[in-house]
């Protein structure tokens, strides 16, 4: 099963050890995801360089391994990104996770996000894999000066 | 119209009653009474034994195979029953255990939502009861008012009738087809005439969606409800279908597990659509055999199945017109038919016609078909009523008229 | 305390095993989810089967035979349920679509007859969403208040705690036994304290009536509801059986065809027990195949179902309680086990836990299991749970503890 | 099958002529019963002798064929019966027509009415047949005086 290899040491890595996991000190902006059918709550925060790229990224929250490790792997992705061109890797993600997207080209642009690929035989932890990106996508499409909180996941 | 050649030879082809267990099992079988509930064939009957067989879990909340492959069952089952009837969005479709529970959320979540004293519920006449007593029941609730369209002496709802929905009026429900009389309403008018006067359409379905081709967008309305029995699947699964916004705008009905996004000792925030109004465990099995009943209608071509079942209609109205102590209650005309046609054994209660007629394995139903405000309107205690589907032929109509024939003998030396 | 060679033989013989089509055709399937949904047996599959292939007709108003023997198989199995559960009068037995619409019922009709301004509605803290949310919704609407007994770290509802039923509750539902915890309540004591208080006492059974031989007479509950899927039955059946006094006294809840005696313009006369609580076309698949889940079990005997559930839930509790890595949530005495036994792994969020053991073919549950505030009560998040039916052997246990094994190794090197 | 003798000559002369359908002048109590789910209503009516005896039995209403044929029979019956006689026989014939007692001996108390035996084998019709005997049962077991109407099956 193309699942078993989906928790592997690349992949528990990230749990155990994520770079990215810690409360940023000057974010542009935040945005909270929960994800109520499983308690999953992550809190996004990004800051823009003058440039307008995102400079730096960081998550805090608490969810299962496949949520943190997908937080993980999403804030080294979006780093250097226009905010155009993370919502852009976004949508690929989610096109990823459910199985709508498969050809191997395109998906690379995920880089290490190929990881999450055979989330999508596991419908029940798509929404797990995308809360970061969902989270990221929604903050950036409200053009992001806002700080306030939102559920995420809600009623998709 | 009475039929030709050829319409006669294609009804008295019949390549569909072999796919239906009990009717090939039982060659001697007439079944006119589909109206209550239809044959299942046995693709539907399989596709639920499949489900329990390979993928028996609880559909929801399961992070294992089965489950997972459960609610994709499910969730494929309402995307297939959307197209079926036109809908734009899977999520608005509800699965309840009937048409009757369709018709109580309905009745009870838009009543709560909408109704105030004063305010109106239009219904016609021709409902069965339960387009009526959740009616009923909400209206005294909310102190608002249940009233009538009447049929003219044509078995219409006229014009005239129609320009009784006021402003009061809320909520409109009104049958698509009468499950006595066969004959439809134009619910497109009905729907137009709702919206002019700010209320909200529901129409029931229970009657129309087995038989004729439905688009939820051309009839115009915002709900439809209808149940899986009468439409080859089996019992215990029915549907509601409304539009997005109103459903969301809508209190709950059934609470309880897999409804909810979050619950405190105090309060709950409801799930999105559909979820929203499906409490409790869903009835897998019914799901998916209600999918297989849609995939063999479909495989048949709806518009073959309106066609053969218009044909059977006219044949059986004019048999029974041809009898001449038969009295049709409804139109004489086969045309005006969907499914259905009431009539009287002049002189015989319509009880003994049907244990008479069971006599001779001819199953038809008698009774106030619950409908008894519409008997009532048609000075009527009961009636006899036969009922044909796509898997009856010209022989089942031979052979009604054959019982008939024995019932008038048998009365009438 | 650990089980003796004999006990643990016994659990290792599997003669059920081969009676489910699903597990007998995944030789290496663990299912650890019955408390989600169970298995069916072929008999019981079969059953639905015949019913669609022989009776195929609705069961009520019908004058043919088909009709008529469906009816009569409706009744029957009426009759078989209300034995099974120790009632007195079949027509104290309603049929719904599941636990929750029968505690639905419960909630809306009793509510609507008793509960006013300032009355008490009791439940306890570990009800699951649909022994819960029903509650709140009558209260808000009815102006009562919705209050709560509390569990020791004992996981019991204490004397003290009963204490609280004040002459102000109207209502007191309680599950009999937890779906999360897989502790038991004593009902017994909970009525008679309710009946003291003046109040009628619901329960709550979807998890006690498939393990343990239930006597509703030596319950002294008024209310019992449960679920026909968590008891070898197919979906979409679900059961309410209450004391003919306050069935009689209460009003319907859903209303339309088949519940009345008599329908006029602008009201109904209800019909006598049990049609009053049965709007609409009933699942005659579903009760005749309870029926059949029903005679399975009573084949095997209650009494040897509950010992060998018992002796596969200490089992359980004993091999979790023997990982060093595992935490139950409950009590680790596995006496004290009804067929589920929730545990976390320290540090591993139960859906990773579910997953991993998913890809060893190990179905279990995790996540809030439809008892939020049980769960937050508890201090958790979620949790995992594994619960047994008959068909369960020691193997199943066996092979869950590999996986968590597994789990733990995966997520500790 | 054995109900395609229900309907014989015999029975459907019941039908046809009955010899107890009538409004009786000066009946001792009469007694309506209804069975709500045909519709069926039926007025039945006694007048005792001197000796206590049913002197004059005749019944008024509509129904199907095989409530009036029931009630015509019945009538014949209970006459020169005391109301004791009468309601025993009411509890024989319902037990007949519910398959419940099938022993032919006991059954020949019945006399005609062993015509309607075989609606044991038709439930549905089971309330049609009964009406009758239950409206007369319920009449006598009141004790009589009364005439007020009541449902007969209501609750059944
Ligand atoms: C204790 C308890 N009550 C009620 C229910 C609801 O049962 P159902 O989903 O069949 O309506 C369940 C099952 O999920 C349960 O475990
Ligand atoms: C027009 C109409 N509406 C509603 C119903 C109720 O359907 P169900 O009994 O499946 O709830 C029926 C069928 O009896 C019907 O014919």
């Amino acid at each position: 099963m193309a699942e078993l290899d989906l928790y592997n040491a690349q992949f528990m890595d990230h749990v155990h050890n994520p770079d990215y996991k810690y409360q940023m000190e000057d974010a542009t902006c935040s945005h909270e995801g929960i994800n109520p059918s499983c308690g999953d709550e992550l809190t996004f925060s990004i800051r823009l360089a003058d440039s307008g790229t995102i400079e730096e990224a960081a998550f805090t929250g608490r969810g299962c391994a496949i949520s943190q490790a997908s937080a993980d792997i999403m804030s080294d992705l979006v780093i250097d990104k226009t905010p155009e061109e993370a919502v852009g890797l976004c949508r690929l993600f989610m096109g990823m996770v459910r199985g709508e997207i498969t050809d191997a080209d395109e998906l690379e642009r995920l880089d290490e996000a190929v990881l999450l690929r055979d989330i999508s035989h596991m419908p029940a932890r798509v929404k797990c894999a995308e809360l970061a990106w969902r989270t990221l996508e929604e903050m950036l499409e409200k053009r992001c000066p806002d700080t306030a909180s939102a559920e995420v996941g809600r009623h998709g | 119209m009475s039929l030709t050649e050829n319409e006669l030879a294609s009804i008295r082809e019949n390549p569909y009653r072999a796919d239906f267990p009990l009717l090939a099992g039982n060659p001697g079988l007439v079944y006119l009474d589909s109206a209550a509930t239809s044959q299942r064939p046995r693709s539907v009957l399989d596709a639920a034994l499949r489900f329990y067989e390979t993928m028996n879990a609880n559909a929801l909340r399961g992070l294992y195979r089965l489950s997972v492959e459960a609610t994709a069952a499910t969730e494929e089952a309402r995307s297939r029953i959307a197209r079926f009837i036109g809908a734009a969005d899977p999520a608005e479709i509800i699965f309840t255990r009937n048409a009757s529970e369709s018709l109580n959320l309905a009745a009870r979540s838009l009543g709560r939502l909408l109704l105030g004293q004063g305010d109106e519920v239009v219904i016609s006449i021709m409902e069965h009861h339960s387009n009526l007593i959740p009616w009923q029941q909400i209206c005294a609730e909310r102190g608002a008012t249940l009233s009538y369209l009447y049929l003219d002496e044509d078995y219409r709802i006229s014009e005239d009738e129609l320009a009784k929905i006021s402003p009061r009026a809320k909520i409109v429900s009104v049958t698509q087809v009468s499950n006595v009389l066969g004959v439809a309403n134009d619910i497109a008018a009905i729907a137009a005439r709702a919206h002019e006067a700010g209320a909200v359409c529901v129409v029931d379905g229970a009657q129309s969606v087995p038989h004729i081709a439905t688009d939820v967008e051309k009839l115009g309305c915002d709900f439809l409800a209808f149940s899986g029995h009468k439409m080859l699947a089996p019992m215990g699964i029915g549907v509601l279908w409304g539009t997005r916004a109103l459903l969301e705008a809508m209190p709950p009905f059934l609470t309880g597990g897999e409804m909810i996004d979050s619950v405190s000792e105090q309060g709950a925030v409801w799930a999105p659509l559909p979820a929203k109004f499906e409490a409790g465990t869903q009835n897998g099995g019914g799901i998916v055999a209600l999918d297989e009943a849609i995939a063999y209608l479909e495989g048949i071509g709806m518009a073959v199945v309106e066609r053969r079942e218009a044909l059977l209609a006219r044949a059986l109205a004019d048999a029974l017109s041809a009898l001449p102590f038969i009295d049709i209650v409804g139109p004489a005309e086969g045309e005006r038919h969907i499914g259905s046609v009431a009539f009287n054994v002049r002189g015989v209660h319509p009880h003994d016609v049907a244990s008479l007629l069971d006599m001779h394995t001819v199953c038809i139903r008698a009774g106030h078909h619950c409908a008894e405000p519409l008997l009532k309107h048609l000075g009527q205690n009961s009636t006899c009523r036969a009922s044909v589907a796509l898997y009856n032929d010209a022989s089942d109509i031979d052979r009604l008229v054959d019982g008939l024939e024995n019932v008038w003998r048998v009365f009438n030396g």
